[in-house]
């Protein structure tokens, strides 16, 4: 079997006297497409926001591409990681947030190349290039100049797909990206989502609470509960055939809500 | 009529500037000084016991006369035409010549506002709007060699910090600042040449002509007896400059 | 050169004067902020007119002049007032016109949605303001009433003009009679601190108590 | 006191002077508050927390003192010490101190209404420090702040009068002078009650245009 | 057949060159219990917060329990309505919003008894007995003394239904009233609003995006579009048998999107 791309390792995190994650065990193999689920405060965006830098770590270890993520080496010993150590591991990882979070004083076309030309020291010609490439694949070629104030929900969270995509991280994050649409514009994003899954080997970590979606898209489905992982399997298994009351008993309630007609 | 007024109230209120010798404030807040003292004696005389000196700035004694904020001006506010033409004033009451304070040894040898004139690097310091800044505009001095200074005590420090060459007060004003300052450094030259002796008087609204001849009588009656001389003089201020020249006199002069 | 210890107590005597401005001078501010601020945003287009000249004109032009116009050129009119009325007549109106924009800003700032709700509960107009508004606005405006408090304390100093005996005026006193320049000023340098210091601290604890209970609310 | 058109004509060439010196004042205070004020607002931000402390203090305390006695003290005292200022240079310097502290409580606020996520997005994007700042936070943070620059650079304005304490011969103190050698208050003071209202209300009108400009960012 | 209880007659409204509804006509009867569905942007809050007197009218008439809202009788002239007759007429009208709009500064009970005390003149005990019959009936009897900065989306809600009926308004406006809550959450408030449609003869109006529960809930289904209604009927009908293209299409969106598991 293959090394995995992700290693979670007795990850622990605390908000103050708040536990959040306490003691999480868990690997992502390369390619793998994987649903994160699980009711709210259960600290499923606390862990895309630890994989992507965002908060720190309370202890434990994580391993992404083979190198510690939170650690690195220095005079033969393991010391707590420098933003130089971040920057660089930040290069395999891209996250699509619930918010979008565009640059609202650029334009979708800068949008998209600002961080290739500035981290990656790509040429314009050729960021953009990719950008508009990006831009065809999530159906917005026509709207590479328009400002991000110009656009609907589902297109601003095409962009930002788009934005995370052009620095071709390995590992791709996404925290909810459909719970702030408009239920008409969920539709537009999920299937970008489903052909980006098909096309590429990317590795994807999903949060979301479209069990519908998660089933399609995901290869495992993980669910959590108050930071731990309380059932695990193909989607398959978890929506039909759910093991743990605390499952049963959450799917039972979304289903109640969401499926009404 | 106003002095009834004044008597019924019990007291008077003074404007005074905050330029010893004419007022000194003790450290316990109580005002002297030669110009408060010279009221006080001649009000006592009038019937009004007590004196309500308020401290002002120079620019604000007029307008303060006319806006009924102050019942008379004693400050050392120097009788001058236009002046004359502003308020009412009683007849002299301190004299002074006008005087510079300059570096040790006065280097560059001023002795009149002309020579300041035509010296084209040098800075004058004086009051604004007083009796020393009108007569170096006259002289020839250029406005923008003419510091407007806030105060005597800021004029001494622009003095010493080599800001200005000269500065400007009478000879009284000056001689108190420097001996306060105990700057060996420095020197008073005075009188300045060319220039008048000036003398002040207490400053009456235009509207309260009465109440300023009833303190002329009273305060002649107090240079007769002696009294007068008394006060003035240990502040350093001749009695007998004061006696001897009349406010008809000092208005009319150019 | 002389009697520190008297000349001291001659700048704590200021320092007084300073604390009176700055309390009264607050306090007139504080009712003409409420006053004209709602009167910014009244349905009453003169009441709105009035307001809006008085805080323009008492923003626009310099405190100086408006303390000239009110010591020297009121009385013409009539109107006596006492340098200590005439000092916070001044400041008052003058600091009092940046409140107006803070009041108005504050109750802007309440979001549509609790006015929106009132009218669905059927509240008239003052039951509006009284009970769901302001409640919510004065929290709103207190760091910002804190800071203009202490523009109010800083701004005593230029009542010397009209001869009031402040801090600053009673240094410069202090300055004449003694011939020393950084004795004075340092002390009030230091007593201004002290005393703004003691007005951010006051609001500080007047803010903790109004904002509890509305926590998370924002 | 009678209002005396003549008398007030007479004297505009004098105010007109001083109302230069004034307008040079105001501007060249505003450029030393603007750089001084981002130098204090990063400093505070500093992660060296004596830096961060000590700065907060000066600036407190600078902001909590009138800006009258500390103009006395840069203009009358600092020569004890050994600096000796030009009168205009020392004033420009005050309000320029004085009014950093306001700058950096501006640039402060402006820097923090920057929504989180747009950090985290640059993050995400692997932007480091220097590239968020400048092409992500500082685009975002600097239109937002000119509503309130502007208007504390009208606040200056109006302060200038101060400067006649240290002999700065500005349109207040042009006017004091006129009203000491003519006994004519009304004129001159009322006349400068104009000018600065006249300035202020055109500025009124320009804070509008900048605030309907710049004032919000649409998202 | 009584007189309508809501009669909506030629309702024009525009935001400045915007016109978003144009020519409505409607009647609703007393008791009746109707769903607002439609695209976004269709004028379906609008509608509501027009008759909460939220919004102004720029042409047409409306009545309420027979007296018309946006005018009154003046000297034998019908004349605009003045603040005074729109505060007699909010009697019969109660709403509950997207948001919630709870009084933050309040508790829970005050948030209930606030407004019957201030325009009923009740007595505070009064006001204090029925508040907690309703805190009661939402199933929050033991939240009174809480304050709304403590209460999950759902609990606020429930509140918030609770302070529009202590008023007790004849007709009752609810907008999108679980849209703002998390999955999870959404069927506690729809289980009271259940319970209240079968439990009073109270008229309601009611936008939503939730299909299966204006199917449940309603007598009477209008599906806007463009601010006018395309297609109304009994709920069987609008949901299995459209006749209308526009309805058809909106459906099925809704449907590829809410119908997952
Ligand atoms: N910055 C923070 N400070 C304090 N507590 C936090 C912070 N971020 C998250 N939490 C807490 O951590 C817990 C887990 O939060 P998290 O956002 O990871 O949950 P989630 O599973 O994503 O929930 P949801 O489905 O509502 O998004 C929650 O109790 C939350 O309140
Ligand atoms: N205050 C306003 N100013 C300008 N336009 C407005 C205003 N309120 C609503 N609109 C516009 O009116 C139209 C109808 O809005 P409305 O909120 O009634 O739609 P809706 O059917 O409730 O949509 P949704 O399902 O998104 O809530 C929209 O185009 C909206 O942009
Ligand atoms: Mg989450
Ligand atoms: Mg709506």
């Amino acid at each position: 079997m293959d090394q995995p791309i992700i290693r979670i390792q007795d990850l622990r995190k605390s908000f103050g006297t708040l536990t959040v994650i306490d003691g999480l065990n868990f690997d992502v193999m390369k390619g793998e497409k994987l649903a994160l689920i699980g009711p709210s405060g259960s600290g499923k965006t606390t862990i895309l926001r630890i994989l992507m830098t965002l908060e720190g770590i309370s202890g434990g270890r994580i391993e992404v591409c083979g190198e510690p993520l939170y650690h690195m080496q220095r005079h033969d010993a393991e010391v707590a990681a420098d933003e130089a150590h971040l920057h660089k591991m930040r290069r395999h990882i891209g996250m699509v947030f619930q918010h979008f979070n565009l640059f609202p004083h650029k334009s979708v076309l800068q949008n998209i190349t600002l961080a290739p030309m500035l981290t990656k020291g790509e040429t314009r010609a050729v960021a953009e290039k990719r950008a508009r490439g990006l831009l065809d694949m999530v159906g917005l070629a026509d709207k590479a100049d328009y400002m991000p104030s110009q656009l609907s929900g589902g297109q601003k969270q095409r962009v930002a797909i788009a934005r995370a995509l052009a620095l071709q991280p390995q590992i791709m994050l996404f925290d909810e990206v459909t719970s702030a649409l408009d239920p008409e514009l969920v539709e537009e994003v999920l299937e970008v989502m489903k052909r980006l899954a098909a096309e590429t080997d990317m590795t994807m970590l999903l949060v979301t609470h479209e069990m519908g979606f998660a089933h399609d898209f995901a290869d495992r489905v993980l669910f959590f509960d108050k930071g731990r992982i309380v059932e695990q399997g193909p989607p398959a298994q978890i929506f039909t055939a759910p093991q743990e009351d605390r499952t049963k008993s959450f799917l039972r309630k979304i289903i109640a809500a969401g499926q009404r007609v | 009529d106003k002095l009834d007024d004044l008597k019924e109230q019990g007291y008077v209120r003074i404007a005074i500037g905050n330029e010893p010798p004419y007022t000194a404030v003790a450290s316990d807040g109580k005002v002297s000084g030669a110009a408060p003292d010279v009221a006080r004696a001649v009000f006592e005389k009038l019937g009004i016991k007590d004196l309500e000196a308020s401290i002002a700035e120079y620019g604000a004694m007029i307008p303060s006369l006319q806006a009924g904020r102050v019942d008379a001006i004693t400050a050392g506010l120097f009788m001058k035409p236009e002046r004359c033409n502003a308020v009412a004033y009683s007849e002299p009451i301190l004299c002074d010549a006008e005087a510079l304070l300059v570096p040790k040894g006065n280097p560059k040898g001023f002795k009149s506002y002309s020579d300041i004139a035509n010296d084209a690097a040098a800075k004058l310091g004086a009051p604004g709007g007083g009796t020393e800044e009108k007569l170096a505009l006259d002289a020839g001095v250029p406005r923008d060699r003419l510091i407007v200074v806030p105060d005597p005590q800021s004029g001494l420090k622009m003095v010493q910090d080599g800001r200005i060459d000269a500065y400007s007060l009478p000879v009284l004003s000056l001689n108190d600042l420097l001996a306060k300052s105990g700057d060996a450094n420095l020197e008073v030259f005075a009188p300045v040449e060319g220039a008048p002796v000036y003398c002040d008087g207490a400053a009456f609204n235009k509207n309260d002509t009465a109440l300023r001849d009833a303190f002329d009588v009273e305060l002649a009656k107090l240079k007769e007896s002696g009294e007068f001389a008394k006060i003035v003089e240990p502040y350093g201020f001749s009695a007998a400059a004061a006696m001897s020249t009349t406010r008809d006199k000092l208005c009319a002069a150019q | 050169m002389g009697d520190w210890a008297g000349y001291l107590t001659l700048i704590l005597q200021g320092a007084w004067v300073t604390v009176k401005l700055t309390l009264m001078g607050s306090a007139l501010a504080l009712v003409v902020a409420f006053i004209a601020g709602l009167g910014r945003i009244s349905r009453r287009a003169p009441v709105r007119w009035l307001a809006t000249a008085y805080i323009e004109f008492f923003r626009g032009t310099s405190i100086f002049v408006q303390l000239f116009w009110i010591y020297f050129v009121l009385p013409m009119t009539g109107a006596e007032l006492t340098p200590m009325q005439a000092g916070v007549m001044a400041l008052g109106l003058n600091v009092g016109a940046y409140g107006a924009e803070v009041v108005r800003g504050a109750i802007l700032a309440v979001p549509r949605d609790q006015l929106e709700a009132c009218v669905a509960v059927n509240l008239t107009r003052f039951q509006r303001m009284r009970h769901v508004i302001l409640p919510q606005a004065l929290p709103l405006m207190l760091p910002t009433f804190c800071n203009n408090a202490i523009e109010l304390l800083k701004a005593t100093s230029v009542v010397s003009l009209i001869s009031l005996s402040d801090m600053t005026f009673q240094a410069q006193v202090v300055r004449s009679q003694t011939g020393s320049t950084l004795m004075p000023f340092v002390t009030i340098l230091l007593l201004y601190f002290a005393m703004s210091s003691a007005v951010s601290f006051g609001m500080r604890r007047l803010e903790r108590r109004v904002t509890r209970g509305l926590d998370g609310v924002r | 006191m009678e209002w005396d058109w003549n008398f007030a004509w007479s004297i505009m060439p004098t105010l007109l002077a001083g109302f230069r010196i004034t307008l040079v004042a105001t501007a060249l205070g505003a450029i030393v508050a603007a750089v001084l004020g981002l130098v204090f607002a990063i400093l505070r931000r500093s992660p060296n927390r004596l830096v961060a402390r000590g700065t907060g203090f000066v600036v407190e305390f600078i902001r909590g003192t009138p800006l009258l006695v500390q103009l006395y003290f840069i203009f009358y005292v600092l020569p004890d010490l050994g600096l000796r200022l030009p009168a205009l240079t020392a004033g420009v310097i005050g309000m320029g101190l004085h009014y950093a502290t306001y700058a950096a409580e501006v640039y402060r606020g402006g820097i923090e209404a920057v929504p989180r996520g747009q950090w985290e997005a640059a993050k995400a994007t692997n932007l480091t420090t220097r590239q968020t700042w400048l092409h992500v936070v500082l685009p975002q943070a600097v239109p937002p702040m000119i509503p309130a620059m502007a208007n504390y650079l009208l606040a200056m304005f109006k302060e200038t009068p101060l400067l006649s304490a240290i002999t700065v011969l500005e349109l207040m103190n042009q006017a004091k002078s006129v009203a000491n050698s003519s006994y004519r208050y009304v004129e001159p003071m009322t006349l400068v009650g104009v000018m600065f209202l006249v300035v202020s209300l055109i500025s009124v009108v320009a804070l509008r245009w900048l605030e309907r400009r710049y004032g919000r960012i649409s998202r």
